[in-house]
């Protein structure tokens, strides 16, 4: 048995930390998947490698809880510190197994928008920060693992800006665009996961404190179940003892609760 | 006037110059930078912006830009342009400008959304084997200001931690300023000179400015002040919080000196001693 | 298979593994380099080469390179295929397949001989203003091989002095292979990640290879040993000549530090102690 | 009076000293240039900076002679040690305003070959080193700068491959061609200095052991002289001592006398 007071944030780390393999070179990313690779790390994939899209390179996980992936205990005892292009470079070249991104919107084809809320561009309704480097893995990694906070505002039929592409608009479209690889494996939202089949998200499992027909109701989208839709694995008693000892006062991981 | 400004991302931010900008209120600029955790937000808010080139505008920590919000939403204090750029195309950019070259060809964003709604991206195909790709082309700042660890009176600085966009910022840019922590010594600088990040020759100005990133961390010297991001993100969540909150730490301070006076305590709280680097002869 | 090497230009070129190239007769080989100091020369002498990628063949400090002139003058000892570069081209070409873009666009050499001698070349013209281009294609070697003053076990590499092309050179590779003057503990490496030009993700191989440049020199290790550019380029005037330097200096040294014994006391004469580097704290 | 025992070496330093201007960047080069810049330093020109295309900018000569611009002492003191492609970066800027390049041969256009003697690239009579980065020197720097050693083999009607473009076919074929500025202003030959007018080079000094006959002799093209054409200043006392002082064996200022 799970403990009883996990954290939506440290189901959606477990999950997230089950998706890095050994000796993957991942694009890390901040909050959550930072945790993930730390937990991943000590767990089952000790020679995985981290990359920060600003210019680092770490094969141990910083000592000390981040809160942006330029703060300076990211970057003493990196292996490599260099220029953003650099780890871009290797992006684009195909040396990246796997990314990690978030967004404010996503469809069933997993475009992610985290540009604007609004139909023009120049007038948003809301406007978010932008892409940073989230749409560059979801354009080059070779596999893309999306976490996302999961309600019916957010799980949209139609994304109004396709800031960071999935499939587009189905099989096919990311070789017609030009990309060449990728596209979302896996979405992990605050309710359940996602695998993508044929280019569009399948709901897998429910976390302990959802069920599907919760995740209906939060989805924007008809949902597809998958045959054998389970409930999503808690996180073991040492995978949540690493998490609370990397945050312990549950900046990421408890995050708004 | 266009500036390239926070182009090691979220370290090494030069918030002495934005502030400074702000108590002179620039006006028109354009602005340059992929991430400028709250730099931006900050400029916007005070009116000095006409245009931002910029992959991300935010609180990295704290969440959305309260300013740049308001200058999207409802034209306040003025409507801005923005010229969506990823971290990747943003750097490909500057470094075709760092080259000479009129564009980079790439890969990245060509089924995205960007890439329509930024008018100076060209679709293209690849002559080489058909395929498509996106043509990024250079921008050439008026300036890049670059804040580093030391510098000698000529402008040749070393920067160490992350670089990010920052020499290619620096070497595509018509001219360059320099925020240095320490002033030192041309020989400091010549004993490593894999550590320069510019050379003096696009350098028109080195200002010593000790602290120059707060709240911004500069590596080894200083941490981040991460509850300062939030109590900004509070602050800010309305105009005139806003300009409460400039009234305190910009206008209220003459200058950067004082600025730091005014953190009190918390600011020796942050300095760092870092750990040497392994020696290197030359 | 196509190897780069001699990416630092002058400095730095791995001797070491183009000699024991030469002792396993590896043949049919692709060279990669700007400069290449008589590292191609002895390569295409001992019929190991069947193209050169370069923009410069031969003896910097003694003049013409005896065997590349023999092989393309007369075919001896086989004909070799030359891809003419300049060390701009060169730097572009590896940079976009360190990139992974297809091609950079530029205006060198768009007047030159170079630029229709070389096939792989594309004249174009910027889309967004109309003027001519000269698109350099993207160089992708199979292997890259660097030579640096320390690597750690898993290939993370520190590098200073010029790093030329070493770089985009390494990131551009399929594998990188590392000589080591040392192989140190990873946090030496990690004290100074700034230093690290080329992370052990790439890295097939790290060898601890003292000396490896010989008679290259290695910053703040070794002096460039310019008698020794005199030597082979008297010796190597004639094809018997060549075939002697060879018997001499690599068929008859089993492996490098035979070779480095067979210097005698020139090599520890060679050793240079170098000054520190100012000190940075991370 | 000159000192008799003057090498042409050191009437060509001397004169390509003189053509640094203080505050210039100057891609300098190996061999004559090299010293040059030394001399240009410590005489008029204290304030030009040296930057040498495998990566290294210097505001200081080094401290002794180099055999080859990655020599050891060349990167010690050196304010910028950097990559190939930042420097060359730099001169496609327009942020260059001088280099200096040598050949095989020279054309009255000032084009340079490096590459080949004989028509046939792949079936030279005679094969050169290449351009290293010469072609882009000649391509991209404000101002060329070109050293040479002088005979009728060298100073020809036609090239047989241009390397290094200088003037191509005369006035207006650079623009055409698409280069962004520059061509050759001088030519410094082991007998005399020729100035390019209207993409042309014009005689317009002969060393003290040379004469407008000699060079005339000397030259494949039909010689254009000045009309003020008149004897090479010869170095000074002080800028001989200079030469003599970092070049003591004559290593490049007596080559192959």
């Amino acid at each position: 048995m799970a403990p009883v007071d996990v954290s939506p944030g440290e189901v959606m780390v477990a999950q997230a930390a089950r998706e890095i393999q050994d000796g993957e070179r991942v694009f890390v990313g901040m909050r959550l998947p930072l945790i993930a690779f730390v937990v991943a790390k000590r767990t089952h994939a000790p020679n995985a490698v981290g990359l920060f899209e600003l210019g680092i390179v770490r094969d141990q996980p910083a000592r000390e809880l981040l809160y942006t992936m330029g703060d300076p205990p990211n970057v003493a005892g990196a292996v490599w510190c260099a220029r953003t292009i650099d780890l871009m470079g290797l992006l684009q070249r195909g040396d990246v197994d796997a990314g990690f991104i978030g967004g404010a919107e996503i469809d069933r084809h997993g475009n992610l928008n985290t540009t604007v809320i609004g139909e023009d561009r120049t007038h948003p309704s809301v406007q978010l920060p932008g892409s940073g480097g989230g749409a560059d893995i979801a354009s080059l990694a070779h596999r893309l693992i999306v976490i996302m906070a999961h309600d019916r505002r957010r799980l949209r039929e139609r994304v109004d800006f396709i800031t960071s592409p999935g499939y587009g608009d189905g099989p096919g479209w990311r070789d017609r665009v030009g990309f060449p690889r990728g596209g979302p494996a896996v979405l992990i939202t605050t309710l359940g996961v996602f695998r993508f089949v044929g280019g569009e998200a399948v709901l897998r499992s429910y976390h302990t404190h959802s069920s599907v027909a919760d995740i209906r109701e939060q989805t924007g989208w008809e949902l597809r179940v998958a045959d054998d839709v389970h409930q999503t694995e808690p996180p073991s008693a040492d995978v949540l003892a690493i998490v609370r000892e990397y945050d312990p006062e549950g900046f990421w991981t408890r995050r708004g609760e | 006037m266009s500036i390239a400004l926070g182009c090691s991302l979220e370290p090494a931010i030069p918030f002495a110059f934005v502030h400074e900008l702000i108590r002179q209120r620039r006006r028109e600029l354009e602005l340059i930078g992929p991430i400028s955790d709250i730099a931006f937000d900050m400029l916007i808010g005070a009116g000095c912006v006409r245009r931002v080139t910029a992959a991300w505008i935010g609180n990295v920590s704290a969440g959305l830009a309260h300013c740049y919000r308001r200058a999207m939403e409802h034209g306040v204090p003025n409507r801005i342009e923005v010229r969506d750029h990823t971290n990747f195309t943003l750097a490909q950019a500057l470094l075709a400008g760092a080259l000479g070259a009129p564009y980079l060809p790439t890969r990245t964003i060509i089924g995205s959304d960007i890439a329509r709604a930024n008018p100076t991206f060209v679709p293209s195909t690849s002559p080489f084997d058909g395929t498509p790709l996106l043509l990024v082309p250079a921008i050439t700042p008026d300036l890049t200001v670059l804040a580093v660890q030391r510098a000698d009176g000529d402008g040749n600085a070393h920067l160490w931690g992350p670089w990010g966009v920052a020499q290619e910022a620096a070497l595509a840019a018509g001219a360059v300023v320099i925020l240095a922590d320490q002033v030192v010594a041309r020989d400091v600088i010549a004993s490593d000179p894999n550590r320069t990040i510019v050379p003096g020759t696009k350098v028109v100005a080195v200002v010593e400015a000790p602290g120059a990133c707060h709240p911004s961390p500069l590596q080894g010297r200083y941490a981040r002040d991460h509850e300062f991001f939030h109590e900004y993100h509070r602050a800010t969540r309305t105009a005139e919080g806003f300009a409460g909150w400039l009234a305190d730490w910009v206008d209220g301070t003459p200058d950067h000196a004082a600025y730091l006076a005014r953190l009190g305590e918390r600011w020796p709280a942050l300095r760092l001693t870092g750990t040497p680097a392994a020696e290197a002869r030359f």
